[in-house]
C-alpha cells in the first residue's frame, strides 16, 4: 500500500478536528473540506489546507462524493479519512477513492458494502455462527406488513444503510407503522442518501454492548474492550462507557471472542465497532458492524491509551497493528457525555445560532472533543453533536464525580444545550448504581422540577439584579453598561491595569 | 428599589439598595460580576459564589438557569401591574413560531380544523432530526403560514391558532 | 484527626481552580479566597464560596496569615489547602491553622519549618547520608563575602525560604555578589516576607531530578517516580517532564530510594518533592525537598493515573495511603509546558492585560491547568504563570508531538505569551534529542529569527489585507466591519440563521 | 488598490482587487474570515490556511504572529513617502517608557547622565520579578519621570534620553 503523507479529512465538527490533530502529532499534511456553512469552523481553521466543497445543505458538498474527491485531488492529498456519519460508510465513496489512486482510511469497500447493509451484514453474521435478533429479513420475499405482524409489537424500523439511530423508529402498534415508515424513510434518504429499511423485533430490557476492534491488512484482528451505550434517546447514544457495568469477566471474555470472530470472518481492517444486545438473562445478541471510526471511540482510548485514529492511518498505509491482543491492558473507567445542541425545556428541540461565549471544562481526568469556539455558528444543516466531554478515573465513581464536576464547570452562551439534562442524569441513582437499559431514558428518566428554595432565592435576586440594572439605576455610583464595576470598592487593579 | 417577584409562582418582596440586599425582609450582602459582556452573572451573595445565566424572555420575564436547574421569574417595580405583562404574554401565544431554522417537510392541518393541544401542526426537518411543533393547547386555525418545502427562519410564524378564554388561562398558569 | 467536609483553598489561579476542582470531585465543600484584584478569577467563580482577603498586592492579601484564618472562621471551614507559593511552605501558618483547629493539608508545620529552611535541611539532610552541593551555610560563622571566596565563582545566591527560582540570582564575578545580594534579597523579601539568603557552589553540566514523594501519618511513604526539569530560565521551571531521558533504570531506582530515605527521615506526610542535581558523571546531590504540591506534579499524574491532590486530601483527614509502591506503574511519557504572560520578543517582560480571547487545546493526550478565561484580567501583583499544559504519549516523541500541536493549536488575545518560545525549544534538536542541562536555555537557545520566504508573504498579505480594510475599501461589496463577509459568496447559511 | 509592503525588510508590490490578490504581480486566491472580533484572522490563500494574528503598532506599522514566528510588517499604499512613519517612529523613541505596570524599585540614573546603549534606566518589579529597564542606545538622560516607590501603569514614560543622530540611524536599521 501506498505512503501516506497528505491526509483530506472528509468529514466536518468535532470529528474532523480530532482526525486533524491525530494526523498532526504523527507529521502528516491535513486538508479539510467544507460548506459554505463551514467556512471558518475549527476543522478549517486547524488544517494546513482548506477546500469548499459545495453549499450548506450536506447532500450538495459533505455527502458529495463528487466534490470530494475533486477535493482530494485539486489538493493532491494521498488519502482520505471519511470520519463518521456522511460518507463513512458509503462503499461507492470508498471505491471512487481506490479508483482516483486514494488510500481510504478504513476497510475496503466491499467490507463496507457487506457490513454496511445491515442486511447483508446480518445474513453474514448469521452464516459466521454469530446470533442475531429476528428480522423482517430473514424472509426476503414478504411484503414489510405481514413481516411486522410474524415479528409482532412493538418492533422497530431501521434503515439498511443507518447508523447513529437516523431512519429509527419504535412501532408499538399496527397503526403506527404505516407513519413511522414514512418518516423514517425521509430521515434515512437526508441521512445516507438511501431510503431502504427493514424491521426488527425488540429485545426487552436489553443493553446496548459494543466492543471496538482494530484489523490490519495481515489478518490481524485485536479487541480494546467492551463500552456499554444503553442511555440512549430517539435511539441516539448520550452517554457511553468502559468497562461496561453489566458484564462479569466471563461474559466480557465470551462476547470478545464473538466479537473477535466477526471481524475475522469479515477480514476487517481498520477502526470498528462490533454491536450487540445483551438481555437480562445474559444473553447475547449480533446487532451490527459500524465500519468506522465511532463517536465514542475516545473512552476505550483513555482506558488503554491507545490512539485510535492513529492507528488507523498506520494500518491504512499498509502498516501491522502495533499490539497484540496481550497488550492491551484497561486502567480505570472512562464515560463520555454528548454535548449537544438541543434544549432539554423544549422537547430537546434543535438549537441553532452564535455561539457568543464558551468555557469548556478541563483539568484532571477530563478530555473534551468539540467543534466549537467563541463565534462560531450552529446551523441547522448538521447533526446537533457540537461536544463530547470524557471523563476518565480510577473508579467509575471517580469518573462520574469528574464528569458531574466538569458539566458544572461548562459555560455556552448564544445556544441550548442537553447540559442540564446530563447533569441529572449523571446525578440519577438508576446511573449511579449501573440500573439501566436501552429503554431506562425515555421509560423511567425524565427532566426533574423539584423545588430547590435556595436556589430559588438566589434566581429571584439575579433576575432582580438585572431587572435593576436595566432600569439604569446605578447604585454606589457604578455604570449599568458593565454592572460588575457598580459594586464594591474599585481595587488598585482598574487604576493600574485598565 | 422595591420590587415584587416570583419564581415558579412564589412571591417575593425584593428590595435592592446599594450592595445590601433586602429579600422578604431578610438583609443579605450582594456582589455581582458580569463575566465578559455574556448574560453571564458571577454572585457573591453572603459570600456563596454562583454562577448564573440571566435572559430575557419578555418584559419583566427572566429565564434564570442555575446549578442545572432551570427558573422561570418575573420581576416587577411594588406598585406596577402585572396585567400588561399577561396581555402581552397572550397575544404572542397566539402565534406557534418555528423554534429553530429548518426544512417544512409536513403540514398537516388546515384554516378552521380545530386541535387539540399537543397535536402537531408543522413538521421541521432541522440538524437531520423531524421535528413536530404541536399546538401548545386546544384551539382553531386561524391561519397556515408555510407550505411543505419552505425553509423558515428561527421564530418565523407558522400557524396561528385561536383559542378559548379558559386554555390561555390554564396554560399561564401552567406556564407560570 | 477530623474529618475533611469543606476546604478553604489559600491561594489562587490555576492551582486553585485545580485543587477546587479535586475537592468537589470528592464531594467537599469549598471556599475561595480573594484580593481586590481576583474578585472574578476563575477559582472565585467555581468555588461554593468565596471570601475576600484583602486589596491586590499578595503581602496584603494572599500573604496574611491572620485574613486568611480569619476567612477560614468566619466561613467555617474545616482544612485549609495552601497550594504552591503563597504561605505554602510557611511554617507559621500551618501552626496557625493548626491552632485554630483546622486541619493543614500538608506536612506538619516542624517538617515545613525544617524543610522550609533550605539550610536546616540540607544539615539534616547530610546528617541522614543524603550527598548535598557544597554550600556557604556549612561553615555558619564566616561572613557571606569570605564564603564565597572559598566556594569560588561562579555560584548560585538562594533564600533560605526560597522555591520556585524566586530570590535566586547567579553570580559570576566577585564584583556581581554585591548588586546580585541586594537584587536576590529584595525578590526573596516581596515572595517569602523573609529575605535571608545563602550561596551554592555551582555544579556544571548539571541536570535538575525530581521525585515526587506521598506520605501518611502511619509511617508510609512512597515515590511516584522522577521528573526531569532541567529546561529552566531564570532558575525557573519552564518545561517539566517524567520519566526523565538521563537516567538507567539502575539510577532511578537508586535516586528513589535516597527520596524515599529523605521522606522516612523527615518523616513525611502528605505530597512533598524531593529535588537533585545530576552531574555528568551520574553523581546526583540532594538540592531541596519542597514540602507541598509542586506546580509540575501533573506530569506525574498522567504517568501513573493517581490523583495527587486528592490523596493529599485523604491522609490530611487521617487515612493511610491507599497505594503501596509496587502498586505505581508508569504508563507512557508525560511533558508540561508552562505559559507564562511574558513577552518573548521583549526579553520576556511582563504582560498584563484583560484576556480579549482565549482558545485553549483540548483532544487526545492534552490536559491544561488553566485559571484564564475570555476577559480575565492579568494583573502585575502576580506570578506570570497563567496555564500549563500537559501533553501524554506513548513515547517521548509522542508527547513532544502533542505539545507542538497543542500549542499550535493555543489562541489568546490582549495579552503577550512564552508560546512561540516554547514552540521553537520543542522544535530544537537539543530537546527532541534530549541532550540538555540546567544551563541550556540561558547558554545554548536562544529565538532563533531565521526566515521563512512562505510565510513572509503569507505575513504581508495579511498585514496589506488589514490595512486595506481599514482603510474602509470594500471589494464585493463588504462591509469593513466585519471583514470576513467581504469574501467570497455569501453561503445559504448566513440567510438562514443570521 | 495597491501597496508597498516590506517584511523583515524586503520590499513587495501588493495589489488587492475583489477576492484576488496580486503579489508582485503574481495572482493569489483570498479568503479571510476574522474570528470573533479578535484581531486574528483565518486566511485561506490559494488554499493554504493558516491563522494569522495581526496587530498593528504604529502607523502602516503591523506584528504579524504567524506559526509561532513574529514578523514585522509595514505597509503603505503605493505612491505615499515612508519618511512620516521614520519620523514618528524616531520621536517615540526618546522616551522610554514601562512596557508593563509595575512598582519602580530602583533608578539608578540622573538627567545628564550619558548612557551606553543597555544600560539600566530603571528597575520594574512586576509579576514578582525584577524588571531592568535598558537604555534602547547610547545617549544622555534628558529627564528622569518617576522616583523609587511609584508605581506606573503600562507605558507611562519613565526615562526621556536625547540621541545623536548616527546611533539612531543604527537602531533603526536593527530594528527593520
Amino acid at each position: 500500500m501506498a505512503m501516506i503523507r497528505k491526509v483530506l479529512v472528509a468529514n466536518r465538527g468535532e470529528v474532523a478536528v480530532r482526525i486533524i490533530r491525530a494526523c498532526r502529532e504523527l507529521g502528516l499534511r491535513t486538508v479539510a473540506v467544507y460548506s459554505d456553512a463551514d467556512r471558518a469552523a475549527l476543522h478549517v481553521r486547524l488544517a494546513d489546507e482548506a477546500y469548499r466543497v459545495g453549499p450548506a445543505p450536506a447532500g450538495e458538498s459533505y455527502l458529495s462524493i463528487a466534490n470530494i474527491i475533486d477535493a482530494a485531488v485539486r489538493s493532491e492529498a494521498d488519502s482520505v479519512h471519511p470520519g463518521y456519519g456522511f460518507l463513512a460508510e458509503n462503499p461507492r465513496f470508498a471505491q471512487a477513492c481506490l479508483e482516483t489512486g486514494l488510500t481510504f482510511v478504513g476497510p475496503d469497500y466491499e467490507t463496507i458494502r457487506l457490513l454496511g447493509d445491515k442486511v447483508e451484514a446480518r445474513r453474514f453474521m448469521r452464516a459466521a455462527g454469530v446470533p442475531i435478533v429476528p428480522g423482517s429479513d430473514e424472509h426476503p420475499g414478504k411484503d414489510i406488513v405481514s413481516a411486522a405482524e410474524r415479528l409482532g409489537y412493538p418492533l422497530l424500523i431501521k434503515a439498511t444503510a443507518g447508523g447513529g439511530g437516523k431512519g429509527m423508529r419504535l412501532v408499538r402498534t399496527p397503526e403506527e407503522l404505516g407513519p413511522a415508515l414514512e418518516l423514517a424513510r425521509r430521515e434515512a434518504k437526508s441521512a445516507f442518501g438511501d431510503d431502504t429499511v427493514y424491521l426488527e423485533r425488540i429485545v426487552q430490557g436489553a443493553r446496548h454492548i459494543e466492543f471496538q476492534i482494530l484489523g490490519d491488512s495481515y489478518g490481524n484482528v485485536i479487541h480494546l474492550g467492551d463500552r456499554e451505550c444503553s442511555i440512549q434517546r430517539r435511539h441516539q447514544k448520550i452517554i457511553e462507557e468502559t468497562p461496561s457495568r453489566a458484564l462479569t469477566g466471563e461474559l466480557r471474555h465470551r462476547m470478545g471472542e464473538v466479537a473477535l470472530l466477526a471481524g475475522r470472518s469479515a477480514q476487517y481492517t481498520s477502526a470498528g465497532t462490533v454491536e450487540f444486545l445483551l438481555d437480562g438473562d445474559g444473553n447475547f445478541y449480533f446487532l451490527e458492524v459500524n465500519p468506522r471510526l465511532q463517536v465514542e471511540h475516545a473512552v476505550s482510548e483513555m482506558v488503554t491509551g491507545l490512539d485510535i485514529v492513529k492507528e488507523q492511518l498506520r494500518v491504512a498505509a499498509g502498516r501491522r497493528l502495533r499490539y497484540r491482543q496481550e497488550d492491551i491492558r484497561i486502567r480505570g473507567w472512562a464515560i463520555e457525555c454528548r454535548i449537544l445542541a438541543e434544549d432539554p425545556y423544549a422537547n430537546f428541540a434543535p438549537s441553532t445560532g452564535k455561539v457568543t461565549g464558551v468555557y469548556e471544562p478541563a483539568g484532571p481526568g477530563i478530555r473534551v472533543e468539540s467543534g466549537v469556539y467563541d463565534g462560531f455558528e450552529v446551523t441547522p444543516y448538521y447533526d446537533s453533536l457540537i461536544s463530547k466531554i470524557v471523563a476518565w478515573g480510577e473508579t467509575r465513581g471517580d469518573a462520574i464525580m469528574r464528569m458531574l464536576r466538569a458539566l458544572d464547570e461548562f459555560r455556552i452562551a448564544g445556544i441550548k444545550t442537553n447540559i442540564p439534562f446530563c447533569q441529572q442524569l449523571f446525578n440519577s441513582p438508576s446511573f449511579i448504581g449501573g440500573q439501566f437499559d436501552t429503554s431506562f431514558l425515555e421509560q423511567r428518566f425524565s427532566l426533574s422540577t423539584k423545588r430547590r428554595q435556595a436556589q430559588e432565592m438566589v434566581a429571584a435576586v439575579a433576575a432582580t439584579y438585572v431587572e435593576h440594572m436595566k432600569r439604569g439605576l446605578r447604585p454606589g455610583g457604578g455604570d449599568a453598561a458593565t454592572p460588575g464595576s457598580a459594586w464594591r470598592r474599585v481595587g488598585r487593579v482598574e487604576a493600574v491595569s485598565g | 428599589m422595591k420590587y415584587v417577584v416570583s419564581v415558579e409562582g412564589d412571591q417575593h418582596q425584593i428590595e435592592i439598595e446599594g450592595s445590601t440586599v433586602l429579600m422578604d425582609g431578610r438583609p443579605l450582602e450582594l456582589d455581582v460580576r458580569q463575566i465578559g459582556d455574556l448574560p453571564l452573572y458571577s454572585m457573591l451573595l453572603d459570600n456563596e459564589s454562583t454562577e448564573v445565566s440571566v435572559e430575557e424572555d419578555g418584559r419583566f420575564r427572566y429565564s434564570v438557569m442555575l446549578a442545572g436547574e432551570l427558573y422561570s421569574v418575573s420581576v416587577r417595580p411594588a406598585g406596577t401591574q402585572p396585567a400588561a405583562d399577561r396581555s402581552l404574554h397572550l397575544a404572542s401565544d397566539n402565534v406557534v413560531r418555528a423554534p429553530m431554522p429548518g426544512l417544512v417537510t409536513a403540514a398537516p392541518v388546515q384554516v378552521g380544523d380545530r386541535v387539540a393541544a399537543g397535536q402537531v401542526l408543522v413538521v421541521l426537518e432541522s440538524m437531520k432530526m423531524e421535528n413536530p411543533l404541536p399546538a401548545p393547547a386546544e384551539g382553531v386555525v386561524h391561519q397556515v403560514h408555510v407550505a411543505v418545502g419552505d425553509s423558515v427562519e428561527k421564530n418565523q410564524p407558522v400557524v396561528t391558532l385561536k383559542y378559548d378564554q379558559e386554555n390561555v388561562a390554564a396554560r399561564d398558569d401552567g406556564g407560570e
